[in-house]
Formats: C-alpha cells, structure tokens, sequence
C-alpha cells in the first residue's frame, strides 16, 4: 500500500515536471524572440507567465467544452 | 478494462491535440488578454473536422478493402 | 485464443483512432486558417477531405518506392 | 530508484529541448560556422525561463487547489 | 526477435518522417490534385540525405572515440 | 550475461538509428528547399553535413553548461 502511494506521488510529480517542460517548450518559442544576452527583460518574463496562464485557461476552456457536448 | 485504458488515451490525445491547436489559432504573444469565444469557436470547428477527417479516411479504408487492394 | 483476438481487433481500432487524430492535426493547421465561427465553410470541409487522400496517396507511393528499392 | 529514472527522464528532456531550441535561435543554415556566445545566452535564458514558467504553473495549481477548483 | 523488433521499428520511422517531409514539401492547400512524380523525387532526396547524415554523425562518433572524447 | 549484453549492442544502436531518424528529419527540413529532381546537390550535401555537425557542437555545449551549472 505504502508503495502504491510512493508511486502515485512520483507519477504526479513526474506529470508535473513534463508539463513544464512543455510550457517551456511552447512559451520559450513564442515569448523569447532574440538571443542578446543571457538575461530575460521584463517583455519577455511577462509573456512566459501570460502564456502559461493563457494555455491553462485554454485548456480548462476546452475540458469543460469538451464535457458539455457528451 | 483494456477498451477503457484507450478511451481514456483518445480522450487525452483530443484534449491534448485541441488545446494546443485552439491555443495556437486563438491567442498571440505576448498573451495579455483570453478569447474565450474564439476558443469556443475553434473547438466546434477542430470537432467537425474530426468527423470530416473521420468520414474520409474510413471511406478510403473500405475502398481500398472492396478493391482487394489491402 | 478468443482474448488475443480481442486484444488484435482493439490495437487495431486504435491504430485507425491515432491515425485520425493525426490526420486531423495535419489538416486542421493546413485547412482552417480562420476562426470566424463555430461551423466549417464548404472550402475547408473540401480541404480537409483532400488533405486526407492525398496524404494517404503519398504515403502508399513511399511505401511502394520504398519496395523497390530493396 | 525509481525517482533516480525519472531524474534521468527529466535531466534528458531537459538536454534535448534546449539543444532543440537553441540549435534554432542560434544556427542557420547552411551551418558553415557555430556561434557559441549565442548558445550559451540561450542556455541561460532557457534555464531561466524554465524557472518562471515553473513558478508561473506553480501558482496556479495552488490557487485551483485552495479554491477548490480541484 | 528483438533486432527484428527494432528492425520493424526503423521502418515505420523511416515511411512516417518520409511521408510527412515530402507530403510537406509536394502537396499545398486545398490539395485538389497529388504530385507523384515530386514525390517520388523526394523519396531519393529523402534516401541520399539519410546516408548523408548518417556519414557525417558516424564520423564524428568515430573520431570522438579515438581521441577518448567519449 | 550474454543475452544482456546482446540487449545493451542491440539498444544503443537503435539509439543511433533514432538519432540518424531525427537529425535527417531536421537537416532535410533545413538544407533541402527545394525538389527538382532525384539528386541533392553540392550544397545540400554541404549543408546536410554541416547540420548534423552543429547540432551535436550545440548538443555538447548544452551538457557541459548544464554540468557546470550544478
């Protein structure tokens, strides 16, 4: 029992882990235009918080959609 | 039990699959606003054309199995 | 005997449904470029229907020329 | 063990994503010379926008979690 | 049976990224008609590109190994 | 003992296969723009070799700065 808990935790943490890689993956291409120096401005923090924000919303949008139309 | 699991994995793919086209349609760096209704929108279209895309390859499948070509 | 033919006849049903939904997203990016509404206009229904065929045609012309070369 | 392949899963993703992105943003072909400086800026800026749109998810799970929303 | 395996494995790769690259670089929205021969082209292009790279990423791991690189 | 080390031979030179796989995927996209007929020339073959050449150059230089990093 102890290890199915242990495991379900690491699998939920795992989820967790690919979807940031994902956002980063997703948000890094959109929001981080030019190389120019090794530091984020504040134009593109802001856009890489926005997106993530933005791809939840979307996605929760189209969960409920998606639920309605059964 | 197995017909569940690919539910499930079909289920994920849609959402996965529409989400991130509707994300992609719909909104633009630097992500400082939603668009719900384009997000709605979009989800009807991405619906239909699953069932447009749906239509053809199966009738394509069932020439191709008629035609003793598969 | 009987589970091993369920178990052929479900991995292939899901083979046909990964196949849509890559068809899908294929053709979705390629045929609506719009969202101006939830339905599809005549144009990109079309669309999406040819994309699926002449997907399908190139990818029997690569797997025959693929043949030939060995 | 378990949580060690999953750092290794992790620790992978992570190598081939920023390779991915900035063999993108730094290299064009026809790739007659590298750019190192480039590739450098773009792993920092990567790894730090990995550390917002972590923060970024972060706070949104909690909020949904206090709210009640999951 | 586990090379067979694998072998099956490179040649599903090999159609798929075959069949996507040139199904890309042949066929256009609405795609109301194929292009076989640009699509036979792009096979043999597909094929020499192959061996190209397969050359160019062999000789380097060759050469990493000699000079204890790796 | 044997059958593992038959397993390992077998499995990283399917990891070279899949790297062959995805870097011909990347390069073709890169360095052959254009189909007009069966054969690559000089400069797509330039460029194919150079592609794969600074993408393990970036690949390289990702890791040390990660490795550097911690």
């Amino acid at each position: 029992k102890e290890l199915t808990t242990f495991i379900e935790a690491e699998n939920s943490k795992q989820k967790v882990q690919m979807s940031i890689h994902n956002f980063t993956n997703t948000c890094f291409k959109q929001c981080v235009t030019s190389i120019n120096g090794p530091d984020l401005d504040n134009n593109e923090e802001q856009c890489l918080a926005n997106c993530v924000n933005r791809f939840l919303d979307t996605n929760i949008r189209i969960v409920k959609g998606l639920q309605s139309m059964q | 039990q197995i017909s569940q699991e690919l539910a499930i994995a079909n289920a994920t793919e849609l959402v996965n699959k529409t989400t991130e086209n509707c994300f992609e349609k719909c909104l633009t760096s630097p992500y400082n606003s939603g668009n719900e209704n384009c997000v709605d929108q979009c989800l009807a279209k991405y619906m239909k054309s699953w069932n447009t895309v749906s239509k053809a390859y199966i009738a394509r499948i069932q020439q191709a199995s008629t035609s003793g070509e598969i």
